[in-house]
């Protein structure tokens, strides 16, 4: 099933780059996505972490809220470069994320690292070290309004507790 | 038609030019690695976003918008990965954050932990 | 847990787009930049970064020594024997024009089937390099 | 329009140079180095507009991934000294499994 997902994307992909469609170019293009689902399923990649096929319906609404933090943070961390004095206060901070996958703790740690002023600095099962530029970013995180949002997304409503490491 | 296209591009890549050289402007600013790092996470997000949209709008409906759009997803998705492995090996290698605060140690006790996390000392 | 999270998922998603897009590279030499050198290049890049994330160990496993040793005269051997076959068919060393009736097709096959020999060999060269590179001063 | 986008990325560019030749440790420098090569991939898609060759983005998207590929394989030979380090294996003997 995931192997028919990634071929599929495989072959959207090289049709998008391609942009030559004839017989010859198309024909190599099918050798060439069986060549490298063939190299995945060698380097054993091809699992729900690689290809969360759960997350793909609920993505075009998370990336567009994701998109308008960035833009918030980002015209924030630009206000703090443009200011004479500096005003930065850095701080280290551990939250915790209550997602349940893999995949969806990673989308929790590359979305603080993408909003410009905090960044994931470690994961430690499932405990983030994270490194705010001001302090009110580091507060925002441990109010958990982005944990719930991807929580959220990945359909685990309930922050819960037990989880698998 | 065009006009408008345009004027779209314009609105979109001369914000992005702002973000892009504020961003470069904070790497110089900026007192140590980590807080670098924010300022670079400007260029690469919200910088590179804006001024590859202005690009796709003048690109139209073609095959060179989804190659753009292939590079944002680039940007997007291993951006942060090397970013987070980037801030890894700095502390790792002992190069010291500037802090204000450091709550490192903060009590994460706001359910049972299953996991050994919460319960160590803070990584150096 | 093992592994970096971040890295691993990361990782799995993005190498086989890597693959696809040095393939991609390859065969669209005629149309923009590329050919066999920078696929092989990239295709490499991707072993190497499986190896970066994964250990060398599982690189190994997937991209043995032996047949990346292989590669190396391997795709020599392509790209020789292709012209040695232009000769017999009559024609001058890497000369394609006997390798199908039209002139153009034939020069496509004969450049298609020589850009593969480079990528081979760039390949197993780099991925060579790096195994040997990784492993000085060990036993 | 390009004019500006490709001279406020050259800008920018300029900038992060500066950074990589003064930047104190080495980490300063490959961030440096990353931000060039983010920076060099919209001067390559800015360019190729510029010149109405597209083709420069295949450039670009090959240049990002060796750039991912190098960042990776630098910031790891730093941090664990060597490239062959495993990993998986070190984390195995490590406290959290």
């Amino acid at each position: 099933m995931r192997t028919l997902v990634l071929a599929i994307a495989l072959a959207a992909f090289w049709l998008a780059l391609s942009g030559h469609y004839t017989p010859f170019l198309l024909s190599i293009g099918i050798l060439c996505v069986l060549i490298t689902v063939l190299v995945a399923q060698r380097m054993s990649i091809v699992d729900k972490e690689g290809q969360p096929i759960e997350l793909f319906a609920a993505a075009p609404a998370y990336w567009l809220w994701l998109f308008i933090e960035i833009a918030k943070s980002a015209w924030s961390v630009s206000l703090i470069i443009l200011d004479p004095r500096l005003p930065i206060s850095p701080t280290f901070t551990r939250v915790r994320a209550s997602q349940k996958t893999a995949a969806g703790m990673a989308t929790y740690a590359n979305s603080i690292t993408l909003t410009p002023g905090t960044i994931t600095t470690g994961v430690t099962g499932d405990v983030f070290d994270v490194h705010a530029l001001v302090k009110a970013g580091a507060d925002d995180l441990e109010a958990g309004g982005m944990d719930r949002r991807i929580c959220q997304f990945e359909g685990t409503a309930t922050p819960t507790s037990e989880r698998k490491a | 038609m065009e006009m408008i296209a345009d004027a779209i591009s314009w609105c979109l890549i001369v914000p992005g030019c702002f973000f892009l050289v504020t961003g470069a402007l904070g790497l110089l600013r900026m007192p140590d690695v980590y807080t670098r790092m924010h300022a670079a996470s400007v260029i690469e997000t919200l910088g590179a976003t804006l001024l590859v949209l202005g690009l796709i709008v003048q690109a139209g409906l073609t095959l060179v918008a989804l190659k753009l759009v292939f590079v944002l997803a680039l940007l997007f998705f291993f951006g942060p990965v090397a970013s987070h492995a980037l801030a890894q090996a700095a502390l790792h290698a002992d190069v010291k954050p500037v802090l204000a605060e450091d709550r490192r140690s903060r009590n994460l006790d706001s359910g049972p932990t299953g996991l050994a996390g919460s319960k160590e000392e803070p990584s150096p | 847990m093992r592994l970096d999270l971040i890295l691993r998922v990361g990782a799995k998603l993005i190498l086989p787009f890597i693959l696809l897009f040095a393939l991609y590279v390859q065969f669209h030499g005629d149309y923009g930049p590329g050919g066999g050198f920078q696929a092989g290049v990239i295709s490499a890049g991707m072993v190497i970064l499986f190896a970066i994330i994964f250990g060398v160990r599982a690189a190994k496993h997937v991209a043995p020594p032996r047949v990346v040793e292989m590669m190396v005269p391997g795709g020599v051997l392509i790209f020789a024997g292709t012209g040695v076959v232009s000769m017999l068919l009559g024609y001058n060393f890497l000369d394609y024009t006997g390798f199908a009736h039209e002139f153009l097709h034939a020069h496509e096959w004969g450049i298609l089937i020589v850009e593969i020999g480079v990528l081979v060999t760039v390949c197993g060269t780099m991925i060579a390099m790096f195994y040997a590179f990784v492993e000085r001063g060990r036993t | 329009m390009f004019y500006v986008a490709t001279g406020a990325v050259l800008a920018a560019l300029m900038l992060a140079v500066i950074r990589a030749i003064r930047g104190p440790t080495v980490f300063d420098r490959v961030l440096a180095s990353n931000t060039i090569g983010t920076l060099a991939i919209l001067l390559l898609a800015s360019y190729g507009f510029l010149t109405d060759r597209p083709e420069f983005l295949d450039i670009g998207l090959t240049y990002g991934l060796l750039n991912l590929i190098g960042t990776f394989a630098v910031l790891k030979f730093f941090r664990h000294g060597d490239l062959a380090h495993d990993i998986a294996e070190d984390q195995e003997k490590s406290r959290w499994k």
